[in-house]
């Protein structure tokens, strides 16, 4: 059932203009703008499930279509609208951002209504950024979006933060410059056909040269994977979670990230789906790679949010190959059973990725508000002095190792059996996670969580407040839903991811 | 070859001597004077090629105000000219030759090219009662209005500017500021502090004060 | 008729109790906790034994899914119920064994701070282990295999604060992982293949399994069904502590002992054994996964149970010949002996659980300690504890007529008459292990009840070694005298010898050669040996006498004269032999030396690789190459380029004339 | 009859040597200044010749833009010295490198 008013424009400016608001109220105001962005937050939430409601499940067309005049002149449309692959990470987005600002309540003291300002800001943004139809809309939100995030590393970040940002802001806006060739490439051809167009569905439906599909999908490849982020452009991420404050991190893990793995799912494969069949060994190659080196990686790192940005690294490697299995499978098999598996599995792994890490990411802001140390070192036996604090750690620790019935374990399941039928050796180096990533996560826990209390600064420890307590728990029931009943989360995807693989088996050529 | 011919070559010939002198005069006054100079020549060439109020203007504008401006400066300026003139060879060839390198450019195009069409278009003889002045005034005042509106406003910037650039504030002198006497205010220049009778003896501080332990 | 409600009550009712416990456990208070929890596995216990009964009064099998989990590519995943005969067997022995050792954990952690946790936890578990036997697909299986792996986790290092105990659960973990990882390759093989994780359409479809091969390395192909069975089976490897997965699980013996009984004997160690059977009519396709499960299961029993010998601690001894017997069972499977594999995993889940609440009520008795040289002549003091583990004892060893005689017996009857490769290997591994399980088993109980009471001799110096921080046994009790357990431990001992003692008589008949499992295992005709046997089985007693004319009784009984020979006659002479063979000794005492060789290899190895691709990938190549190398080349550019930037008015306005005047003669002249 | 050759010619040769003399005199700020001003003035000449020989009158507004533009770099470009002066007591070129990289 569509709705009579403009739900994704609200969602996209509600948050904006409560930005706004805070930065109008200022820090003298914050006790009141405090309130003010999680009121915004949580009724952007709120109206964002009406998305869910109102959904419907059974076409693969947009819904919630909005369309307005943005610039005529390259006839770019401010256009909006959402099908199955975007309703679910608008919703994470918009339940991620209140649980960000509820963290931070106390936490944050320099200049607080900017800090909630930029994340409104950002949510409005990345709310844009899965809703846009139109192509050039996309882009300007993609790159608006790292505004907000640059000013939340580089001023509420840790020391080395200058650094930091710069690196992040480089490698992103490196990646995504190409993109807006590609972009510009195609609206030409389009112009070409007769109907100048900036249109995403447009694009899909353009037919392309191989070469030039080519170096379309390499540009795209390049923006999306930088973003996943892909081995071997993946080194800003460690960098940026170690140095943004808790709230960045969080949405950097959770909700940016995934910006990567839509814009494959968006972009290269229905755009260039002959050039992603060409080149689909590499993709699956760097996946596995990340999956496999990243998680050895991640086992000997002493610095907590680094070893959870490289476990972050690994889990999107499944979402990079679930979505690249099709053509292999069509070549092997020679039909495309098990693509939509792939792909619907790095869509779940994608949603339970931003609660899972998002939950780390909390987690380790709780103990570094506390002690004010992110290594691993400076811990331990923390389950003495904050047993309930520990148990939410370990539930997610283990939902991140991919314990059944965790949200954790969907993603990879699906990915691992769709993969066997694609290679058996693409399923034997996916599933080394299981080994992995209970490794470096279990080995966290350990030094972490249990043991002895090791220090003063742990014996000093205070378990969890009720704020903490309400994030914490959020989450791990999201994370726990999500495992045990997965299912209305793939009835919305699957006509999208249907359509998806027909659309990509189709050549275009 | 006509008159004008003439005179434009003899014209020509003073001219290009007079800027030989500009840039080669060991005194920068000489040198200025030779700018006088062939702005002069210039004006007379103009004048031959029935550009009658821009060769006025010339002589107007560039010889009586610009070229007294520079005067001034030169003089007013301390200049050690010999200094200046160290090193005076040292890029002349390299001047030398990007000059003749010019020259060749601007002939080969003139000469070689051929500048078709134009060179051989009449010129138009100017009808009897023809001012230049009056024509050059309604183009400016019609179709170059705005652009002579700007001129005029980059004129008045340039004033400005010189001024800005040139006026010296010097400190330490003892002029009257009448604006801030008048805009003076009370709590400006006295401070009403307020003192207790008696003063308390201070008790030693805590030794500790709580929650500064880390 | 069975109702989905029975079962969902059986299965949820200790969830139940277990959130409640663990959740509220402040509120509700440690009786509150422990009546909650032995509640709901009391319901489930019942509920399983009447569901159980139902079945053999002919109720028909239950196969229905519960809810849909999600349909992805139009593959279902389901969770559901499949409770046939088999099933339901292993609900009640799960029940039953949980049951007791709720009871028993009353007792055992009377004083520990951590009671409500460890009552929520063993509950958890009883609702894995029940969601993983009665699952009707391979999701729900994966779930339970993987829950009950966590709460082991959780419970081995239940006393966190101990370094062993967090090292032992991690690496409990982390070696189930390394099963769990071909598991889910085994399972992804089904899907591959059959579309489905329905145990029924699976095995509807095994035929288009077994058609198929696969090249997994390069021109070597592979049949399908192979692989996908010894990937399956190395799930059940890593969960049933098979060789070479099996360290892990004497390491386990960190937790508390009620879960040791429960998990590490009794139930989660046997998932191995049941999946197998579960799967028997896929293994039945492949000899080769036969053989090798054959194999691997021999050489557990037989040099696991070796290990047994010279190892001081009541626990780990125990947990040596719980391997040993995991290693039978295994066997069982190897030589399409399932029945018979099932029946030793029942009779061994009794006396096992048995031997270890023994051990932990000797433990108790004993202020928690565990080396087995600081004990001896216990009988006295602890009757019950004597006899019942004696009765365990006996039953492990497989003295005619105990329930551990018929299962054991007969599987090494059914190896014997076994023709797949390595039934030669296996049978001799089987049958010389008969002796070493009589020799450790009476070993244990002569070291431990009889002789010279070695207690007393100031064990309360070196106290701190194993105690395990709470301290809580080791203190406030005045005397030094080691007196009996209360009646929460007792009880449940004397529950279980009962069906040690018994259980065999009267099941051998129908679980072993009967039809009692019908559809539920799959045994193809050729290789039939239970059925083989089974002509020859006139009744237990006949099958008693039967066995009296065979080598393996007579062997376990030389087994028991050896130990109380060595242990009892002539104390001293163990020490020397030690000495004389110190060798094999070392080679024993330090566990064949699996653990150093996987701590330099994998723990050591992996840690090492992380570093280097870590230092030189990352960091030195990406970052310091590619990254801040392409930084550095800019900057190295631009220090070049600002040498052009002399300053001098003068040198820019050259520039643009010389190259003004270049472009121009470039433009003229060409 | 003045050919349009001979001027564009003229025009050329002093910008020449207006480009020489700025080579010559690099040091010194006043003569540059004044090499721009001959500059200037050949360009115009050729402005005056074109306006001539295609009989548009655009050419010398142009011219006149150009003088115009030309006043008030001087003015602006003396005054400058002028500080300059003031600053340094000097107005060698050479000594002006604050804009070195």
């Amino acid at each position: 059932m569509q709705l009579t008013w403009p739900i994704l424009s609200v969602l996209i400016w509600l948050p904006i203009l409560g930005g706004v608001a805070l930065l109008v109220l200022g820090d003298r105001g914050i006790a009141l703008g405090r309130w003010v962005a999680l009121a915004t937050t949580a009724v952007t939430f709120g109206i964002s499930t009406l998305l869910y409601t109102n959904f419907d499940m059974a076409t693969a067309e947009m819904q919630f279509v909005e369309r307005a005049a943005w610039i005529p002149a390259f006839n770019s449309w401010y256009a909006l609208g959402v099908d199955g692959i975007a309703t679910p990470l608008i919703i994470l987005t918009t339940f991620i951002t209140p649980l960000v600002v509820i963290a931070a309540w106390t936490v944050i003291e320099k200049r607080p209504a900017q800090y909630y300002a930029a994340f409104l800001i950002l949510e409005g943004l990345m709310v844009g950024v899965f809703a846009a139809t139109d192509a050039l809309l996309f882009y300007v939100l993609w790159e608006a979006m790292l505004i907000p995030m640059f000013i939340i590393i580089g001023v509420w970040g840790g020391a080395r933060r200058v650094y930091a940002t710069i690196k992040f802001f480089l490698y992103t806006f490196l990646g995504s410059v190409l993109m807006l060739v590609s972009l510009i490439y195609m609206y030409m051809k389009t112009c070409d056909a007769g109907q100048c167009s900036y249109a995403i569905a447009d694009f899909q439906e353009l037919p392309l040269a191989l070469n030039a599909q080519i170096l379309i999908f390499i540009s795209f490849m390049l923006a999306f994977a930088v973003k996943v982020p892909m081995w071997p452009v993946h080194t800003w991420l460690p960098d940026a979670h170690v140095e943004a404050p808790t709230g960045g991190s969080v949405i950097l893990a959770a909700i940016m990230l995934k910006m990567g793995g839509y814009g494959f799912l968006r972009f290269s494969l229905p755009i260039t789906p002959d050039a992603s069949a060409e080149l689909d060994w590499l993709v699956i190659s760097l996946s596995l790679i990340a999956v496999v080196y990243i998680g050895f990686v991640a086992l000997v790192q002493q610095d907590m949010k680094k070893l959870i940005a490289y476990s972050s690294i690994a889990h999107m490697g499944f979402v990079t190959l679930g979505s690249f299995l099709a053509f292999d499978l069509l070549q092997v098999n020679g039909d495309t059973r098990g693509a939509a598996m792939g792909i619907d599995g790095a869509m779940v792994q994608m949603i339970s990725h931003g609660l899972i890490s998002g939950a780390m990411f909390f987690c380790v802001g709780v103990l570094y508000d506390r002690v004010h140390s992110r290594e691993i070192s400076s811990y331990g036996g923390v389950v003495n002095t904050m047993p309930t604090f520990a148990a939410f750690a370990v539930l997610f620790a283990l939902a991140n190792s991919g314990l059944p019935a965790t949200s954790g374990f969907v993603g990879e399941f699906l990915v691992i059996i769709a993969s066997f039928r694609a290679d058996f050796w693409y399923a034997f180096l996916a599933a080394m996670t299981l080994i992995l990533g209970a490794a470096y996560t279990l080995w966290l826990v350990k030094r972490v969580i249990f043991g002895a209390v090791a220090n003063d600064d742990v014996a000093a420890l205070k378990d969890l407040n009720g704020r903490e307590f309400f994030v914490l728990g959020v989450l791990g029931v999201a994370v726990l839903l999500l495992g045990i009943w997965p299912a209305p989360l793939l009835d919305v995807m699957r006509p999208t991811v249907e359509h998806l693989v027909q659309q990509i088996t189709v050549s275009k050529l | 070859m006509t008159i004008t011919e003439i005179l434009f070559y003899a014209f020509s010939a003073v001219l290009v001597v007079a800027a030989l002198g500009v840039i080669t005069a060991r005194n920068p006054v000489h040198a200025a004077l030779f700018l006088v100079f062939a702005f002069f020549n210039s004006a007379i060439i103009w004048l031959l090629l029935e550009a009658e109020f821009l060769a006025i203007v010339l002589v107007l504008v560039y010889v009586g105000a610009v070229m007294v401006l520079f005067l001034f400066v030169v003089m007013m300026l301390d200049v050690d000219v010999a200094k200046m003139r160290e090193g005076f060879t040292r890029y002349a060839p390299l001047g030398i030759i990007i000059a003749v390198l010019v020259v060749v450019e601007i002939g080969s195009v003139v000469w070689v090219k051929q500048l078709e069409g134009i060179s051989e278009a009449a010129v138009t003889v100017t009808p009897d009662g023809y001012s230049n002045t009056r024509a050059l005034g309604e183009l400016l005042y019609t179709k170059y209005l705005y652009p002579f509106e700007l001129a005029a406003v980059l004129l008045l910037l340039a004033i400005v500017a010189a001024i800005v650039l040139t006026m010296r504030q010097r400190t330490g002198l003892k002029a009257q500021d009448v604006a801030a006497q008048v805009s003076v205010r009370a709590r400006d220049r006295i401070r009403i502090v307020k003192m207790d009778a008696e003063k308390e003896v201070a008790t030693p501080p805590e030794s500790q004060s709580p929650g500064s332990q880390p | 008729m069975i109702s989905q409600s029975t079962l969902l009550t059986i299965v949820l009712a200790p969830l139940l109790a277990a959130i409640v416990a663990g959740l509220a456990g402040r509120v509700i208070g440690r009786i509150g906790a422990h009546s909650v929890t032995i509640a709901g596995v009391a319901l489930s216990c019942g509920l399983s034994i009447w569901v159980l009964k139902m079945l053999i009064d002919g109720a028909p099998v239950f196969n229905e899914s519960v809810y849909t989990w999600l349909v992805s590519d139009n593959v279902r995943m389901e969770v559901g119920f499949l409770v046939d005969k088999l099933s339901a067997l292993m609900m009640v022995v799960v029940t039953f064994v949980s049951l007791c050792v709720h009871v028993y954990t009353i007792g055992y952690m009377h004083d520990d701070p951590g009671y409500q946790r460890f009552f929520s936890y063993i509950s958890l578990f009883t609702f894995s282990m029940l969601m993983l036997v009665m699952s009707n697909n391979f999701l729900q299986l994966f779930f339970g295999w993987e829950a009950v792996g966590v709460v082991s986790y959780l419970l081995i290092g239940f006393w966190y604060t101990r370094p062993s105990a967090i090292f032992a659960n991690m690496k409990a973990f982390l070696v189930n992982r390394v099963g769990d990882f071909g598991f889910i390759l085994g399972i992804a093989g089904i899907v591959y293949y059959t579309g489905s994780l329905d145990y029924a359409t699976v095995f509807g479809m095994r035929d288009a399994i077994a058609a198929n091969t696969m090249e997994i390395v390069p021109n070597l192909e592979w049949q399908a069904i192979t692989v996908v069975c010894i990937c399956l089976f190395i799930g059940a490897m890593g969960k049933s502590a098979q060789v070479p997965l099996h360290v892990w699980l004497p390491d386990s013996m960190e937790g508390p002992t009620p879960i040791s009984a429960l998990i590490h004997a009794a139930t989660m160690v046997t998932a191995g054994i049941f999946m197998v059977a579960r799967m028997s009519p896929l293994f039945e396709l492949s000899e080769t996964a036969l053989s090798t499960v054959l194999i691997i299961g021999a050489t557990t029993a037989f040099f696991m149970g070796l290990l047994g010998l010279v190892n001081n601690d009541i626990k780990r001894v125990v947990a040596y010949s719980t391997l040993s017997q995991l290693g039978y069972m295994t066997v069982a499977l190897g030589v399409s002996a399932y029945a018979g594999a099932i029946f030793h995993l029942m009779t061994h889940a009794f006396f096992k659980a048995l031997l270890f609440l023994a051990a932990g009520s000797v433990i108790i008795a004993m202020h928690h300690e565990q080396d087995m040289r600081k004990m001896g002549g216990l009988k006295k003091y602890l009757p019950i504890t004597y006899w019942t583990s004696l009765i365990g004892s006996l039953a492990l060893i497989g003295f005619p007529g105990t329930s551990g005689f018929f299962s054991k017996d007969a599987l090494i009857e059914a190896v014997h008459a076994s023709h797949i490769p390595g039934a030669t290997y296996a049978y001799w591994c089987v049958f010389l292990g008969v002796f070493i399980t009589a020799f450790y088993s009476f070993r244990l109980v002569f070291m431990t009840f009889h002789g010279e009471e070695r207690f007393g001799h100031a064990h309360h110096d070196d106290h701190a070694h194993d105690s395990h921080g709470h301290d809580s046994h080791g203190h406030g009790h005045g005397d030094h005298k080691p007196h009996e357990s209360p009646w929460v431990v007792t009880v449940p001992l004397i529950l279980l010898a009962i069906p040690s003692l018994f259980i065999g008589w009267f099941t051998i008949g129908p679980v072993l050669f009967g039809d009692y499992f019908g559809e539920a295992i799959f045994v193809s005709e050729s290789r039939d040996v239970l059925g083989h046997i089974g002509e020859e089985f006139h009744g237990p007693a006949g099958f008693v006498v039967h066995a009296m004319k065979a080598a393996p009784v007579y062997l376990a009984l030389l087994g028991v004269l050896a130990a109380w020979y060595l242990y009892i006659k002539r104390p001293d002479l163990p020490g020397k032999i030690a000495e004389k063979f110190s060798a094999v000794y070392k080679l024993l005492a330090n566990k064949f030396y699996f653990d150093e060789i996987y701590q330099a290899v994998f723990a050591k190895g992996s840690r090492n690789l992380g570093t280097a691709l870590w230092r030189v990938g990352d960091v030195a190549i990406i970052d310091g190459t590619a990254v801040n190398g392409s930084a550095r080349v800019v900057g190295w550019m631009s220090g070049v380029m600002r040498h052009l930037q002399s300053g001098y008015l003068y040198h820019y306005a050259f520039a643009m004339i010389i190259g003004l005047s270049a472009l121009l003669a470039w433009y003229v002249l060409r | 009859m003045i050919t349009l050759e001979s001027v564009l010619m003229l025009g050329g040769l002093l910008f020449a040597l207006s480009v020489a003399g700025i080579f010559i005199n690099r040091k010194n700020v006043i003569l540059l200044l004044m090499c721009i001003e001959l500059m200037l003035l050949a360009v115009n000449f050729n402005f005056v010749a074109f306006a001539r020989h295609l009989g548009d009158l655009d050419g010398q507004v142009f011219v006149f833009f150009i003088m115009t533009v030309a006043a008030a770099e001087s003015a602006i470009g003396l005054a400058i010295l002028v500080v300059l002066f003031r600053e340094r007591r000097n107005i060698d070129v050479e000594q002006l490198d604050t804009m070195k990289g």
